[in-house]
């Protein structure tokens, strides 16, 4: 039975600004995993303070080196660690877990990111080119510091947006999005994918997001992450590590 | 070299090694089923259970702390029934000791969990989870005071023919007075230590890092504590004795044994990782064998004082 | 930039910033001459002192813990003529506020130590330890009971024109009745919390780690249970607190200050690093300016709860 | 005022069997530290869970280079974690710490180190032998496993004993105590401290002994490394931290 497995770090890209990638390497994660899957990833001290693992999206995925990436940002504790690894080091990971965004669908498909939450649209791109889907990726940051992958996003379809104009289109993402019906994916910061599902909820589109939340487990057993959704007529707590973490936004109390 | 004896009783309840997985920390059992076989184990323990279904608390739920985690789950739950209807067929796969950890807003409430599930056979024994706030005492847990413990565990004693753990509380000024409260209520066992009362600020927004403000601590952080607690109430009561908190290597098992626990359950180390019981396991046989101890029921309170 | 203002009161005390070193981890002061300057810090706490002077445990008396440490060091101490004769005079060179942490086997101990050192001019407050063992009690500290907490600080109210700070166990089940009787019996401030009961076991000698068996627990491991206790007196009482517990960051700082303290202490970090409390200084200042806070009193109390 | 100083590490030995050394670089400990001395060391590993730093003495010291040697042995989780550590790592250090070896004595020095108990009597042979001192140093282990610093050793008058013969003389040092008056100075177990001077307190020797408590400040604040020390007719529980770590073995309570 699989449990964590520890993988060593191939490689590691530091972009700046705070935001790094690893690179792993496992055939059976690599053949398996897909956009909207996430990781949860221990904290490699010794007797480290940190108790708990830490979830991470899964970013891309190179099937004939059996490598994966995750990128993340640095933003307290357990990021700072794990900025400071080395080639070479080995990280404790579980996964893939959680769900997958739907991307049978009929319609063109709109992919939004904010900021570190490029990570799942990097390899859903990858596919959807595959597999000749039409789509548009809109990728928005505060600044140019906040925009990576370009060379790798330059072959797909991609609109980069910045608030202060440094890099790509000046404003919100949501300044941005296409009218229309669409399948549309979100992930980043929780107003952003709010007003997304806002700008489309009266379309005949779909909205799909990505939501985060603290997570203890990431296996279910703690109901540590759970988040309010709609089931029908009733609100439940529900947990995004086994049943997100990609909602239909529909479901998703946004009054928080 | 000759086998590792790690099998272990508390009271009538014949284990196959002292390890449980705590309530709380390894949900109904369904979700650990890809990550450990639990026939490996020692003995199971669900979910807090009330008598109705609960939404429990609102979200962030969770904090991490030094060395420990900050929970308020408020107990979500999905009631006796579905808990008989979905989750029993689950447990009747394997062959453990399963016990179901009993919740109730008021005395009552405690007594209709334990009766609705009284007939189960694969049930093996209730653990009462005393530290349930009551609605009719401001949010006071019947486990901070010995004639609430004393009660509770008298009423579900004259209704109930299985093994009865009293599950206490560590957040009282005298754990030996409920203990044997419990203990002279009937109850077949005690297990402690359930988290402490702790909180955490955000200072960006003045807010609690826990939408219910308080929640409960546990983790390697409350060992000491937890232990502390074991051992206090080993020295005051004659019923069995199952320790927990903070437990994360086979070290921390032994150290429990010794100071006067009958078996241990894990908690939090399974929400740092699913299969943490079965290494510690491992574990716990190497550990044995090191240190020429060949049968883990000759350590139960072994700890040597004084001199 | 603005400067920031840190000064904050406890009562009629003033103090140039709210970093106070907590008693036993900080010696009589000589000690860390050579490592701070007492002049920066806001004010400091003796050792517990008592009447005649003590030998304190055999060792060991400390243990290493998750995040944490285990002492039980006994209260060694001097006594207090010692204290007067040589560690006043080291205080009388330095400008901050000085505490004395007042310790008694019973409670007649604790009144005799006060009025031995009531007319010291170097002497700002007491900080009155609740938490020694009474040797007519069962070796049961006061402060678990609020009948001894009141009396005992009664007793002392009526020989003392000092600043009375209650300092609190955390041992208890209901803090909040401690702080109103300490409250009730005059006291002008309360300080918490003193260390959780804990425990450690050699798992090779069977033996535990430390000689008096049990010990207490302190360190970041404590924070979250400490930052609880004290918003729960804070709700309860009016008279202002002074927090401890784990503090090891001017994020913990202000962690505490939100939650109601007025001022706080910082006990292991002293003994991890004889100069924690200096840099927390600096990292507080910094962390007020990032998080646009000018006065540091505007903070206590500021917690943002429900909604 | 002088606090925990950032050392980085500039060379790193693995004596292998568990032995380490680390070598750290800075002027002005290298001038005033002296044998007996020690130092606290914090482990250094972010938000560890291990807080306390962890004592060590003072090993070898190489004036010209401003290095100085801490040897140690892995035990535990502290001493685990400096295993680990590469050369240009840093480590947070205070002292010099604690008194010295009184090496002003008109006797003939006999030093007797077991095991990782070597530490003080490395610089120190290096210093009397300087001060055209007449001494011997007395170095055992339980096995060849345990002996290190043979080369260095081999320019001071050295006697090398194992309990299994395998370096050395066959024995326990305690068999080849030279007899006479000297001035003793022992370091290593306690069993082995207590026997050195059961041997020599019926003759007109001194000995002097580094002694071995649990530490949590170093700084003389905490009152944890308090052991009973007989003090005239007294027996007083003394900080080892700042009375010793050397105490005259006639001063210490052996009997515990
Ligand atoms: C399913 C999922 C996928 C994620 N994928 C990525 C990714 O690909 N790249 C990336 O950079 N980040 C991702 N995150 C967020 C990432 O988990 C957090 O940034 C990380 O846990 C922070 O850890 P830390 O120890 O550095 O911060 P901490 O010191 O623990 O906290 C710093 C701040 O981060 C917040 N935080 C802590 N845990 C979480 C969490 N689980 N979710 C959101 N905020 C949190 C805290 O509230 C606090 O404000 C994802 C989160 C989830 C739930
Ligand atoms: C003044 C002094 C100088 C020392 N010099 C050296 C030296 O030069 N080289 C060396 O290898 N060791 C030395 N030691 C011992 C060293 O401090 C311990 O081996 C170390 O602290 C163990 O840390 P750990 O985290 O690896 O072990 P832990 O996991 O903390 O404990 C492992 C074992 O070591 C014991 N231990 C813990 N701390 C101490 C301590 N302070 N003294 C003795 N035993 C302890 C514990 O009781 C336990 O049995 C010295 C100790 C003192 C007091
Ligand atoms: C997320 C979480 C949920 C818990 N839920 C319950 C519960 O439903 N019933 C109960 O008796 N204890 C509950 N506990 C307490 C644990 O069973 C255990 O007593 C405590 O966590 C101490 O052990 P540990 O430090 O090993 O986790 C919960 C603990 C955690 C962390
Ligand atoms: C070694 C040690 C000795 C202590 N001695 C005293 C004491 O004499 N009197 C007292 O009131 N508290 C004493 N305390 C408790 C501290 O003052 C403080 O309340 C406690 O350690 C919690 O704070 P911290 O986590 O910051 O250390 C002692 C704590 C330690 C670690
Ligand atoms: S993180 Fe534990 S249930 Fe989702
Ligand atoms: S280690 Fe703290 S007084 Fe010696």
């Amino acid at each position: 039975m699989n449990g964590y497995k520890s993988l060593k770090i191939v490689d590691k890209k530091e972009w700046g600004d705070n935001y790094f990638s690893l690179f792993l390497k496992d055939k059976e994660i690599s053949e398996i995993v897909f956009p909207g899957n996430f990781f949860m990833v221990k904290i490699p001290y010794f007797e480290s303070g940190a108790i708990l693992p830490r979830p991470f999206s899964i970013a891309r995925v190179f099937k004939e080196e059996n490598v994966f990436e995750l990128f993340f940002q640095v933003v307290g504790k357990g990021t700072e660690v794990f900025s400071k690894l080395k080639e070479g080091d080995y990280l404790e990971i579980l996964g893939p877990l959680g769900n997958k965004f739907p991307i049978k669908t009929e319609k063109k498909i709109i992919m939004v990111a904010g900021g570190r939450g490029i990570s799942p649209f990097l390899y859903l791109s990858e596919i959807l080119k595959r597999e000749k889907k039409d789509f548009l990726l809109i990728y928005g940051g505060k600044s140019e510091k906040d925009i990576k992958f370009r060379h790798y996003l330059s072959s797909y379809n991609t609109l980069f947006i910045t608030e202060d104009g440094s890099y790509g289109e000046k404003g919100l993402v949501t300044d941005f999005l296409p009218k229309g019906a669409f399948t549309v994916f979100s992930c980043g910061p929780e107003i952003m994918m709010e007003k997304v599902y806002e700008f489309y909820k009266k379309t005949n589109s779909e909205v799909f997001v990505s939501l985060e939340e603290r997570m203890a487990c990431g296996t279910g057993v703690c109901y540590g992450c759970a988040k309010k959704i709609r089931r029908g007529d009733k609100i439940e707590m529900v947990r995004v590590c086994q049943e997100g973490p990609v909602f239909n936004a529909k479901e998703v109390v946004w009054d928080e | 070299m000759s086998e590792i004896d790690l099998t272990t009783k508390i009271g009538n309840l014949a284990l196959k090694n002292p390890i449980i997985l705590a309530s709380g920390t390894a949900g109904y059992g369904y979700e650990l089923e890809k990550y450990i076989n639990f026939n490996e184990i020692g003995g199971f323990v669900s979910k807090g259970i009330y008598f109705d279904p609960r939404k429990g608390n609102d979200s962030p739920r969770i904090y991490e702390t030094p060395c420990g985690m900050l929970n308020a789950i408020g107990l979500q739950g999905i009631g006796v029934k579905r808990f008989r209807d979905e989750i029993i067929p689950f447990w009747e796969k394997y062959d453990t000791v399963f016990g179901v950890n009993v919740a109730g807003e008021t005395e009552d409430e405690y007594v209709k969990v334990v009766e609705y599930l009284e007939r189960e056979k694969r049930v093996d024994f209730f653990e009462i989870n005393l530290s349930c706030p009551n609605v009719h005492e401001g949010g006071k847990s019947p486990s901070w005071d010995s004639q609430k413990t004393f009660s509770i565990i008298k009423e579900i004693k004259k209704i109930s023919k299985k093994h009865i753990m009293a599950k206490l509380s560590p957040n009282v000024t005298y754990i030996e007075e409920i203990a044997k409260a419990a203990e002279e209520a009937g109850a077949d066992s005690i297990s402690l230590v359930n988290t402490f009362v702790g909180m955490a600020v955000d200072i960006k927004t003045k807010k609690p890092q826990i939408k219910n403000v308080f929640g409960g601590v546990s983790g390697p952080a409350i060992k000491p504590m937890a232990l502390a607690l074991v051992f206090k109430v080993f020295k005051s009561v004659k019923i069995p004795i199952v320790g927990m908190g903070g437990i994360s290597s086979a070290g921390d098992i032994l150290e429990f044994i010794i100071s006067g626990a009958s078996a241990i359950e894990i908690g939090t180390a399974t929400i740092v990782d699913p299969r943490a019981s079965l290494k510690m396991l491992k574990q716990l046989k190497d550990l044995m064998r090191a240190l020429n101890h060949k049968n883990i029921k000759d350590l139960i309170g072994s700890i040597i004082t004084g001199g």
